[in-house]
């Protein structure tokens, strides 16, 4: 049941301090066709209304903190109540944007630390925490690249290339910035494809999106080569961060020869996806594109801190204020606790457990490419398709009635019927162990009777659902019974 | 190699087992397909302790002076108003914070309701057809809300009022510098401060794909949208850039003719956030459903037949239209537009109205005594909300920092955005603002000027 | 599965300063016997672990936050999550107990402050914050009856008259501080029988204890009478303010004739009961017992408030410390929001709440006893056994199916099969109309189908549970497969 | 009457119709069996709002100096140690906070199971057999302790250690006051700060049912439970009052021949909470369960022989027994018992170790380094835990509120209950005392005597 169906005319939630409205109307100051005739149909509810009904929503959810959430490419990795905790403190959630800067110099030092330790987690030379998001950094880097050759003068570079195997951000954020977009196919081990690169790269190319390791948690051994093929093209290289959990302190984008990365704090540095947001996506650059970057920067002068808008090629304002704040302050707190040691740990069993669920898996449905992979493997589903009479996506629904999430399905597009499978590295051995026999469990299941595999889920809160006649005929807000 | 780590449970001996399974001798072998020449040294601190780790960012977060600690007249975007306690305590349930996006319909119902009911509350507010479930904030959102203009519309101008919030104006022209898309600004009227109707309809050549106002603007000024509209060729979109507690004061701009209602989310019940997180949401009209940008929830039925939640339209987004997207957004603001929802829910309608009436008749009063001293002069003569512009005797910076003297964060200065605005200052009251507030603002002002 | 088998050694989920520990070996100060050898067998988790097994837990719980709890004499109300706030304030919870009096300033003036107002809400002169539950605040009060006739020289003074619906810890209480305790029927109406009560009064009673209104929801409307009798035969009269949710701004037990009143915060005053506790069960005295009051209580001086131990006939201490001061942050926070109307109002809803879903359930099952009641009332259930082939267990039983929490079964114990229901004020109509709805299915289900109730629940996280045999042979604590 | 209230949900409709179903004319008429007689008029102030009522006590909390403010060298019965942010998150679930007793087992297995792993947490602890699901606090689960052993025993005396915690002693005599029960105190050793055993020995009487002894005692001091064990006769219990962060360090009291043990849980997570709520833990002989007050969880099957969990043992309970019970106890500190559960689980055995060590070597590090300070003498030479006795050649409320100044908490001023004591002190530290602090207080006090 909705909460407008719970709503009852006259009940009411909130209290506020009565204080005298001096007598002031409205109507003496608004034209009348400006103002409201009818309030908007809000629900309304006392407090303990709203307090079951939200309460109840979130025991329809599953969660980080409910189990296994072996998503590819999301890192669906632990986040920590201390963090939460921190982000909360009234010094960080209740500052103004436009307070004086020398009242909000803790806040400023947040943001120049976290700028510092990402450049050396990443091996750039200049932050940006502006983007809100991964997309939204990718955008920003794009229109850094835009800008780039713009000032440059070589406005002839009007495409940008993208590996088949890309997140859907990269073309999309490369054609948000005007880029066309070049997509090339990947080579039989499921990495970049030298010769269809070389092929590709002309001086019409502005940059080239990577993320290494890429979405089938592959680490791109030509990495090297790529970069100086780009380079001696004059193509600035783009590293999607989606993947950086893979590598942080083994090594560093920069090092590989990366111009401009962008990272996701809500990914590798743990802070929570909050069902799909905020995030927040920090742009780092190479020296030469520093003055690239959007405004405002932190800087530390002998003033201490300030909001530095006096980039000579600044792309501009990519948002209003100075970015996700508050997802910014978890993030330090994060890379604090972990410290050198840590991150570097973080990355080495995230790698340790995607190789030892692969290799488990493995005996079960096939990896689409072979060998050793880094934080995320990919599975072939065509094999449930031939053996089992069932789909991946059907696959995916029984998981949900063992209680596990099941990983990301149908991406990256170059495999059929593809499992993507990130375990991160807060999962204990029992939860991949279990997840192996959810697994066989189910192929199990399968052997015997398809359908009722194709049927699943059984235990959940609600049964398999009928998105095609929702997007044919989108229903997306409640209407009252009456009308 | 760390050995034990609160966040990372492995044991040594679960280490030795799981290579073995892999059949590699140590975790450096996982790497070996990374080139040797990237070897370095991380140049960072040493790991720490959650207590030590607490202190230090609480330490940081005290040498920041929070509106708990000040007289709160300063707005321009991100606005200071009570957040019953319940919301938080809802919002920070961890299904909530740790869920992914929606994916798996069947076990995100949670998510899924809320942010449905979340579209509902918007295109009620905004009084459009339809609402996708967040952007990540205001700027952004009327930034994506021209694109769609011109998407739409397939011409390559776009038109912004200067009234309308000076970093918005950036975004704008920072997203449309990536289509080349022209962005021309219309100035304000001097008096009023409402948008120069003259200059507009002067403006509206072939080439508009769309016009962006403010209602209010960032002035506080309410334009008067079916003016407006009415000066508008038929397919000129008219986006809408709205404070979302204004809209229970002031006609829906559905009702004034608006094809796109945007706006930053903040001010229900989002914390102010050093500016961010608070979200961006989007209305628009039905038949415009499938140019808007974002993830929009739909409801549907299972195979029982039981009412359920599902993403709809995915094939605008980006993980299935790749390059075609409507938008390259992937990651929004859930999480601040479900906080939103939920206070929504605890206000509900008559909440929100005397929230939005306690901020205007506040920002009224303060307006008319203020004018009564000496040195302060009228700006604009227009329709206000919550917030107006007056302009001082003496340098608007100065008066702030006196006021800060007395933990008072006193109006912005518009000189900053405006240089033409010479001693301007905007005000802002909400209903977090005490009458004693008032009384002491204007008694330290007495003294000042 | 238990948190001890999800346990593997060597895995941690603390952290903790790394401070040097100066050599210092506990084997070289504590007797080689005195140190231990094995250590406790705690589990070893990892942080994620550990949020998921308590997050799992709490999903396998009911409560209040969940829905209807119409649990007869708990008072089941919101609990608003404002006074979690307050009382989670460092400035409160952060606070020793020993610390100088100048700096606890905040924290007496809390306590104060409700004692004051708890004294204006009752009726009575003095209270004490001390005891942590009701049964404790009935413990201290037997105790200073018992005090109180020994100072008198009256120790003849030797028994308590509890009416048969009184609540367990009358008796157990009245027993624990050494008097015999003589139960007297109630008449035919639900209340006190005066001649039962005449014949029981000689000068043996010390006190007599009761609830206004009783555990079957209603007034005693002899109670002048009854404090007349009580005191005219020197007998002192004890309120048991587990009801003072029915009576708040309508009457105080103070002016009813009560010497002596336990209060339950978490009842009352909306402080939670986290699954049984903490509670808090102030008491209060008239003038004449004031310096009976177990020691300390809170004074207010010209130096400011002070901790006050020199009473002349004090009981001693009941408990270390002050009390549940965490929990009376909450009740002062409660009443300061409700105020002079909002606590007459709460008790007016509270009544005609359960005078609605009275006369609604009356319907179906028959009240035990005629006519108005007050925030509660009982029902008799035997036409259950008799029509409808079920217990009143059964049918609580199967109200777990449809989500609502059962009424008190079997309390009091004078009406057989009794079915004790109140809804408090915080539940809306709809609320209270669903309970009368699934109150009908059930009835209908049991007419078609007893066996089908008596098997219930089904929906639940585990069924009908074996407490027979968990008495009888107790596995109270876990204990490891191998051994 | 009010017409709206946030918490109360009815409006005056429903009030109306729900009049009219009762058959009454108004609320008041619902009330008509109360005597008119005691009509008054309530003398409260009148209702408010959340945010005035937050600011309201939120200035009560900062006018006291909480720990986090403070260098903590106090303990005494409540201690402050460090408790990670992961158990407030989860302890203040609301299904945890906001159920009722589990009288509904199927629907209360989350609070079940949290029970039943805490009594093997404690029994762990302890040692012992089983433990009950909490007490009120430490000196109420000694009193009860107390009661148990005379219960069992049937003999009217009681003997308790002088170096008990003081109010411990008190409770215990106003709890046995009722049952006219003896409680006789026996005296420490002047030199070692242990229980005196000769006079421990010439009060062992044939009318003793139990002997209560500190583990450490109040003094730090850690008593030889073998030796006093081994003094006892056979049926005399043996009652043992823990701190429960010790127990890591020290043998188990049930392995040295402990009836009874029993304590304050504070320490295992729980905030000081000025002294309360924290919780009394309960531990016993298997022998001995029928007789033990308080709840107790078991494990069972269910229907389909799934594992699940009830309480048992219920007709030792008040509400089951009435004046034959066991205890009166109904409503105990399960929330706080669960907290500490989740303190235990997250620290793990190495973890609640490793705390009893850095406790344990700050405290002898502090104590040998006092002794060096001119003015500074020991005065028990037993080993101990992480408590200890100086006295000084200053008076120790001097001492104090000069260190106050410096934001340091003194140890605590003996002479309050020992007036023999005069100048000692009570010094504490726990592992959330840092290095820092230590090297601070020696220096102010360097500068003080």
């Amino acid at each position: 049941m909705t909460i407008f169906e719970k709503s009852v005319t006259g009940r009411t939630g909130y209290t506020l301090p009565e204080e005298k409205k001096d007598e002031i109307r409205p109507s003496d100051y608004i034209p009348e066709h400006l103002l409201r005739k009818e309030l908007p149909g809000l629900p309304e509810c006392s407090e303990i209304d709203v307090v079951r009904h939200y309460t109840e929503l979130t025991r329809k959810n599953y969660s980080v903190d409910n189990g296994f959430y072996p998503l590819g490419s999301c890192t669906m990795k632990y986040n920590p109540k201390l963090n939460e905790k921190i982000a909360a403190l009234e010094g960080f959630s209740l500052l103004h944007p436009y307070e004086p800067i020398e009242k909000v110099q803790g806040a400023l030092e947040v943001m120049y630390r976290l700028q510092t330790l990402l450049s050396e987690i990443t091996g750039m030379d200049a932050f940006t925490l502006q983007p809100a998001a991964g997309a939204h950094g990718e955008l920003t880097g794009m229109l850094i690249v835009k800008k780039y050759f713009e000032v440059k003068g070589e406005n002839q570079r009007t495409k940008v290339i993208v590996p088949d195997s890309a997140h859907g951000t990269n073309p999309a954020s490369a054609s948000m910035a005007g880029f066309q977009v070049v997509e090339i196919k990947s080579n039989d081990n499921g990495i970049i494809d030298l010769d269809n690169l070389e092929a590709a790269l002309d001086e019409s190319v502005a940059a080239i999106m990577l993320t290494n390791p890429n979405t089938l948690g592959l680490f791109e051994k030509d990495i090297i080569k790529i970069a100086e093929m780009a380079h001696k093209n004059g193509t600035l290289l783009y590293y999607d961060g989606a993947n950086l959990n893979a590598i942080m302190g083994k090594v560093r984008p920069g090092d590989m020869g990366f111009d401009i990365v962008h990272l996701n704090l809500h990914k590798t540095f743990s802070t929570p996806h909050g069902m799909g947001g905020p995030g927040s996506g920090p742009v780092g650059v190479k020296g030469h594109l520093k003055e690239f970057l959007p405004i405002p920067v932190v800087d530390l002068t002998d003033e201490g801190y300030i909001l530095k808008t006096d980039l000579s090629h600044s792309i501009g304002r990519i948002r209003s204020f100075y970015g996700n704040f508050g997802v910014v302050v978890k993030a330090l707190a994060y890379i604090l606790m972990l410290g050198k040691d840590g991150l570097t740990y973080a990355s080495e069993i995230a790698v340790l457990n995607a190789n030892y669920l692969r290799t488990r898996l493995s005996e079960l449905i096939p990896t689409a490419y072979p060998g050793l992979c880094k934080h995320e493997f990919v599975l072939d589903g065509t094999k449930l398709v031939k053996e089992y009479g069932i789909k991946t996506l059907d696959l995916a629904k029984r998981m949900l009635d063992y209680g596990v999430h099941p990983p990301t399905i149908y991406f990256p597009l170059i495999v059929h019927e593809a499992l993507m499978i990130e375990p991160t590295e807060t999962e204990n051995k029992d939860n991949l162990d279990h997840f192996v026999e959810v697994v066989k469990k189910i192929l199990e299941e399968a052997k015997k009777d398809p359908e009722f595999v194709k049927n699943a889920p059984y235990n959940t809160p609600i049964k398999r659902l009928d998105e095609v006649t929702a997007s044919r005929k989108p229903k997306v807000r409640w209407i009252p019974k009456e009308q | 190699m760390k050995e034990r780590h609160s966040y990372i449970p492995h044991t040594p001996e679960e280490i030795k087992s799981m290579l073995e399974t892999i059949g590699v001798p140590s975790i450096e072998e996982l790497f070996s397909d990374v080139p040797k020449v990237f070897d370095f040294e991380l140049a960072l601190p040493k790991g720490s302790d959650e207590f030590s780790v607490y202190r230090e960012m609480k330490s940081l977060a005290e040498r920041n002076t929070n509106l708990e600690q000040l007289a709160v007249f300063r707005g321009g975007g991100i606005y200071h108003h009570y957040i019953p306690f319940v919301v938080q305590a809802l919002a920070s349930r961890s299904e909530f914070l740790t869920a992914y996006t929606p994916y798996q319909a069947e076990v995100s119902q949670g998510t899924l309701q809320a942010l449905y009911e979340f579209q509902t509350m918007i295109v009620e507010l905004t009084g459009m057809e339809v609402a996708n479930s967040s952007m990540y904030d205001g700027a952004t959102a009327v930034a994506e809300a021209a694109l769609m203009a011109v998407r739409t519309n397939r011409k390559d101008k776009i038109i912004v009022a200067k009234n309308v919030h000076p970093e918005y104006r950036e975004v704008i022209r920072t997203y449309c510098s990536g289509q080349n898309i022209k962005v021309e600004e219309v100035n304000f009227d001097k008096n009023s401060g409402n948008i120069d109707l003259e200059t507009l309809k002067s403006k509206l050549t072939d080439d508009v794909s769309g016009v962006i106002v403010g209602y209010p603007n960032f002035f506080g000024v309410i334009e008067d949208l079916k003016i407006i509209r009415e000066l508008l060729p038929e397919k000129v979109m008219f986006i809408v850039v709205a404070n979302p507690i204004a809209l229970s004061l002031l006609e829906a701009p559905g009702k004034l003719g608006a094809d796109i209602v945007v706006g930053e989310g903040q001010p229900l019940g989002n914390p102010p956030n050093f500016g961010g997180p608070g979200f961006g949401f989007f209305a628009t009209l039905e038949k415009y459903i499938r140019k808007m940008p974002g993830r929009i929830i739909g409801e549907t039925k299972d195979t029982e037949g039981r009412t359920g939640y599902v993403m709809v339209l995915q094939t605008r987004e980006q993980h299935i239209r790749r390059s075609k997207a409507t938008s390259n957004i992937c990651s929004n603001h859930a999480h601040n537009a479900v906080t939103a929802a939920i206070y929504m829910s605890v206000m509900g309608k008559e909440g929100l109205r005397e929230v939005a009436e306690q901020s205007f008749a506040k920002a009224h009063s303060l307006k008319e005594r203020l004018l009564k001293l000496e040195g302060v002069t009228e700006v604009f003569s227009g329709p206000f909300f919550h917030e107006f512009v007056i302009s001082f005797n003496k340098d608007v910076e100065f008066i702030n920092s006196e006021l800060m003297k007395h933990k008072i964060l006193g109006p912005l200065n518009l000189e900053k955005w405006y240089p033409e605005m010479k001693s301007c200052a905007l005000f802002c009251t909400t209903e977090a603002v005490r009458n004693a507030d008032i009384e002491f603002l204007l008694g330290r002002l007495e003294e000042i000027l």
